[in-house]
């Protein structure tokens, strides 16, 4: 066997060597934008050009079919270049107006929905789920296909009152992030422990220190070292499952999905915000999860028909206050929606402040 | 005159100045002739005087009381007593005047007699507590002040762990912005509750303040345990014509500034005739327009109460502000006012329970959880109760299903 | 010596046969109200009737010949009827606008300032200090009548923002309770403990219990059961010496006075606020606390000049920020300021919103 | 064909519809001849259809790596590699794209061909990481796919208790309101982190995010360590001509409704000429009335970031978001850059010395105090950390004096 390549430890490569040459050109020289209609910007620089941008949706998971079909489309239209957004839709670059149309037509018939610029629904972030993470309770890609394949005319439509960010998580670490909507796992049932395995696989004092509310001590079970777990203390977290797999938190049945509203990293207008849960219990019904459509659509229509121009999700909500939210979206309020741990009296109403 | 003014170099320099003196008071007090409260006076100056040179408090607790009640007098006794023997004994009586503090002369000079012939001739009006305080009394004056007192037809005010006096706002006694007869449920809960003002054994103190609107005048936010404030359910009163006319005495601009761009909720819009456009669905019933436009606005005409709990001061975890436990509430009818009292006693007899030794109930809650609190008083979840839903995860949810269901039998039940 | 007396356990008067009868006569039936000046209200009822209102202040720590001055004056003028406010201001109530102006001339000449309505500094709420209480820090009636002296004009005028309420308290226990400007003691050093005393006056127990920082713990000394504080903890908050007065906390240097600003209770455009920390270390200065004075003074002359109309004093710090507060101010910003106990994230600022 | 596709009914109805399908995508793979990545993926859609009738996963992880490097590769070994032996290796490469995001097709089309002779040609644009993911390679693959990565001028990305790969806004690409160049400042803190993103030794991970404005578009605030935002410092640019044509045309009322009204510290006032009345000191930079008048408004011209520390997902304290470390910092000169890396290894260096194990910056700071972590990085406190000073008075307060002076020296040098 030839002896190992040393790597070259390069870091990131520079962003300019693969710009389109219009953004070189104009770098860091931008005046103002607009968007001449949903899925296109129009950048026009202190000299006076003009750079549109075509955004399309992809399903972010690409067989290398589909990336060669989206550098087919930036050869014939934008010399060769493409950039990837945060949430990965794509987006291709000309400076030739008259492109703009052709170029749209191509990205739909080649399957790419044109939009998610403006005030629309983006793309929804997602985690990797059972096709490749090692702790999933659900598959974020098909809860997203799913979803999208139904929210698809408000990311080609820019209607909503600002923009929309979906995020969903296959467990509760909530790896998608704040969300003005996240959609996210949430189990209901403590560990089921393989009491047979956790000795050989576990750093048992490592177990117990992840668990945010001290439930898990350790314990000799059939004659073996094992851990057990206090269930009336346990939050069913999963915080457990990572450091020691035969730890299950995992259920067909009791890991249900639960739906937070109003998180926002931004600080626009509003100082970010955390989202807040407003719905859970809801089956982790593959493969389309119709339930979690439900609610999430609704949602959506309530805050679509009902919020200000330019108020995010949780900035509409604040305004109308959170009684009304539950009256327009039907969702059931309960006990699980008031924080009850000690500092959770932040997030009780200490004021005359009421909404009827 | 049997004893000279003790000297107060220190005190005497609160005397000038163009607000009224305590200082002078006290002197005039002093100097008042043979009377006994001269006497106390000079004593009580001498040991003041020395707490100003020294920078120290020289008064210890104990327990002094009247005849039958276990509460109401605060004892003060003299670490310097040896020096000041006058003022030796200084205690102080609490009685609990008519809500809304109103007086008439005769009640008031009738009480400067009796204070003046069995006290020191101090009255502060009002403790932070609400209390009349008829401060400097020697233990053998208590018994025959309080019986004056009494027989006037006032009542000791409470002490210690037990329920305390209350205080209330001016009501519709004299504003048009109070949205329920504050006094009337001051004194319908009060006077429900002697038996725990005059014989304290709850786990720590219990205070119910009253405020007829969000503007909250009895500071009863933060410093009654039961805060009971006005509100409304319906729209808010608009006449449009004083809306123009306050539009065209503040200015366009200036309007805009002072009330559109103030509303807490982006409630308010100024249409393009100078006229208001009020989204009554995002309205907190917050007061600032109400206030700033007196004659043009005023709250709806469903009026009622919402009740606020948990407030307190600094000692044991951190000052807290109440927290809402009933969204709304009439107060109209007696049935009203006997379910308001009803709730009280339920409030109380829970604390009496359940709450830790020197625990508040805001301290207890936060102890226990929101939840909990209310189904011990079985009152039922209400969303005006958070500022927002939980944000965090670490809970269980698997009674979910059995809670939605219960939530839409209200719900249910309600639109029947 | 006789039988004693049982008491008649009468609970509160009703408030009507104390009331001015034109309160009686239109009680719940008032249209509106305006200020026809400064220390004046008007209030008009349905019916059409209007009740002039003069408010003046007082010491509230009252002399009987005082109490028999204002009954004097409500003689004269209004049919023998006085009201006093939360806040120990008294008020003189008449049918009748000839009245309004010889009262107010009358209040005047006996040392009444007339004022307290609308947006002045009303009288400042106070606790008992040295003269009554059995913990006192300093003395409130002292501290109130020295600044009150030096804001009398803002009393009698109505030139502020908004209303200002200052209190004041002689402890740290905060019986002044939140205000726009609150004095309050502030310890710094650990109590002096009398361990002689200790086990004959203190519920050792109760005591420990007490501590917010569990900085008290049971000792032996000299061979007597006493209590020892973990100086390292302690946050010399005092709340020992109440249930124990050996644990001696109060002190001519150490015990200090400090300014906060921005409380409110009321529920009016904003939120109930507590009031926050901008200075401390002030010397206890009696009898007339001329460094308190200061401090006061400056953050109301900034107030007055910079915030719009009917901001409170924390809302209008909210709009400028702190930044600018601590610049305008000339106070210095410390590592005091800034909340370090846990739940104190909640005061930190999570967000791109910068006051430059 | 030398096995058969899978029966995958499940995954089926994920193919209708009109997003684009990533299960049409792995059939297409499965189904491309006798590639070597067509044969993995009928594995791997074997068990995901698997696991989505059972509704379990069923990848573990494990070690896996390239030669020199301790991280970068993600292991997973399936617990079904009995029934689906073709995919029982499946390993996900993460390697770190450009700043931004950016490529040419050559670059990417170089990708593909790799990914497809040694992985399963399944690559995600991009991970919540920030990376390329390369998904589904065999454990003998791995090298030789790194090998052709690394030769195109592509570094493998952060894994485990180390620096992982950041993230950027386009930046000055293709953004007016970019307030500096994010993709300059990513590529500098980047790559002198390349030892720590390759040779976890960290407490736990850190990540760099990069916004070029309070927008966020890199979700920084909360979803990294360490956020950098751009900000400005002086008045805001407004162009007059334009605030009235924005005002024509949303009409008087909305743009009151839209811009004024919805300024979170009220510091927009309409002018009743139309023109924008500006009070900067009120200016939190906050870019909503900038972003609804993209011609009429921008930032200010002296342009810099502030950096925002501790934001974090759930575990294990729950969600945070970044506060406030540096409120404005310049970031222009060779200089700016220098500090800006310097910084950060100060961070990273005291963070590896105190934080606890699996403990992010966030809960290392929620834990010892955001004052005690200034004094470690030698950092001087701005007010413009904080949202409000402290509320409560629990605090000993004995070197007052002290640090009243230093505040005074800071103030006077900082005026000189």
């Amino acid at each position: 066997m030839s002896e190992l390549r040393r790597p070259v430890e390069c870091g990131v490569p520079d962003s300019k060597q693969f710009m389109h040459p219009a953004l070189v050109r104009n770098y860091g020289q931008w005046a103002f934008h607009d968007r001449p209609r949903p899925g296109v910007l129009r950048h026009v620089s202190d000299s006076g050009e003009a750079v549109y941008t075509v955004k399309a949706g992809t399903q972010r998971q690409m067989d290398v079919h589909t990336i060669r079909a989206l550098c087919d489309i930036a050869d014939t239209f934008c010399d060769g270049h493409v950039r990837f957004t945060v949430r990965s839709s794509v987006e291709f670059m000309t400076t030739d107006e008259a492109k703009v149309a052709p170029l749209i037509e191509r990205l739909e018939k080649d399957g790419f929905p044109v939009g998610g610029t403006g005030n629309s629904v983006g793309f929804i972030s997602h985690t990797q789920g059972w096709l490749h993470c090692d702790i999933p309770g659900t598959d974020a890609s098909g809860v997203v296909k799913a979803l999208m394949d139904e929210l698809v005319d408000e990311f080609k439509s820019e209607e909503m009152p600002n923009r929309v960010k979906i995020t969903t998580s296959c467990c509760q670490i909530n790896c998608g992030g704040q969300g003005d909507i996240a959609i996210n796992v949430q189990h209901t049932k403590p560990p089921v422990i393989n009491h047979a395995l956790v000795a050989g696989v576990c750093e048992r004092p490592a177990v117990i220190a992840r668990c945010p509310v001290a439930a898990i001590r350790p314990a000799l079970v059939d004659g073996k070292p094992s851990l057990e777990v206090d269930e009336k203390k346990c939050v069913c977290c999963g915080a457990c499952y990572p450091p020691c797999p035969p730890m299950q938190i995992n259920d067909p049945v009791h890991s249900k999905i639960a739906i937070w509203v109003g998180g926002k990293h931004s600080s626009t207008r509003s100082k970010p915000m955390f989202h807040k849960l407003v719905a859970a219990g809801l089956p982790n019904n593959a493969p389309r999860w119709p339930e979690v459509a439900e609610v999430v659509k609704k949602i959506l229509a309530v805050y679509k028909a009902d919020a200000r121009a330019w108020e995010r999700m949780g900035e509409w909500i604040e305004r109308i206050g959170w009684p009304r939210f539950f009256e327009l979206t039907e969702l059931p309020f309960t006990k699980y929606h008031v924080d009850n741990w000690r500092g959770g009296r932040a997030n009780l109403n200490a004021s005359a402040h009421l909404h009827f | 005159m049997s004893k000279k003014m003790p000297p107060t170099p220190m005190l005497d320099q609160l005397e000038s100045g163009p607000w009224p003196s305590f200082v002078t008071g006290l002197k005039r007090l002093a100097e008042d002739g043979d009377k006994p409260s001269a006497k106390i006076m000079k004593g009580l100056l001498g040991q003041l005087e020395h707490s100003y040179q020294t920078r120290k408090g020289y008064w210890k607790g104990g327990t002094v009381g009247v005849f039958g009640y276990g509460a109401g007098v605060i004892a003060r006794f003299s670490e310097q007593a040896a020096q000041f023997p006058e003022s030796s004994e200084f205690h102080t009586l609490r009685i609990m005047p008519a809500p809304g503090f109103f007086y008439d002369t005769k009640t008031l000079r009738q009480m400067c007699d009796i204070w003046e012939e069995h006290g020191s001739g101090l009255i502060a009006l009002h403790g932070q507590s609400g209390d009349i305080m008829f401060q400097g009394c020697r233990t053998e004056q208590v018994q025959p002040a309080w019986d004056k007192l009494n027989e006037m037809g006032f009542d000791m005010g409470g002490a210690g762990a037990g329920v305390r006096t209350a205080a209330s706002c001016v009501g519709p006694a004299r504003c048009e912005q109070a949205c329920y007869d504050t006094l009337a449920a001051h004194r319908a809960i009060i006077n429900d509750f002697t038996d725990d003002i005059h014989r304290p054994s709850l786990p720590y103190k219990m205070k119910f303040k009253f405020s007829g609107c969000a503007n909250d005048c009895a500071n009863a936010t933060q410093r009654a345990d039961v805060a009971i404030l006005g509100t409304w359910k319906d729209d808010m009163q608009v006449d449009q014509d004083e809306v123009k006319a306050k539009v065209k005495q503040l200015g366009r601009k200036e309007f805009i500034n002072q009330v559109i761009r103030m509303c807490p909720t982006q409630a308010l819009g100024l249409n393009d005739d100078d006229t208001l456009d009020v989204d009554n669905k995002s309205c907190v019933r917050c007061m600032h327009c109400i206030n700033v436009c007196t004659k043009a606005l005023k709250p709806g005409k469903e009026r009622g109460i919402c009740i606020l709990v948990g407030g307190k001061r600094t000692l044991k975890i951190g000052d807290l502000m109440g927290t809402v436990l009933v969204p709304f509430m009439k107060l109209e009818t007696e049935e009203d006012f006997a379910g308001l009292v009803e709730l009280a006693h339920n409030m109380l007899d829970f604390f009496a329970d359940n709450a830790l030794e020197h625990e508040r109930t805001g301290e207890m809650i936060e102890r226990i959880g929101l939840v909990n609190y209310l189904e011990g008083l079985g009152l039922e979840l209400d969303v005006n109760m958070i500022n927002q839903p939980r944000t965090n995860s670490y809970i269980r949810t698997d009674g979910w299903d059995e809670e939605a269901r219960k939530w839409a039998e209200r719900k249910n039940s309600a639109a029947e």
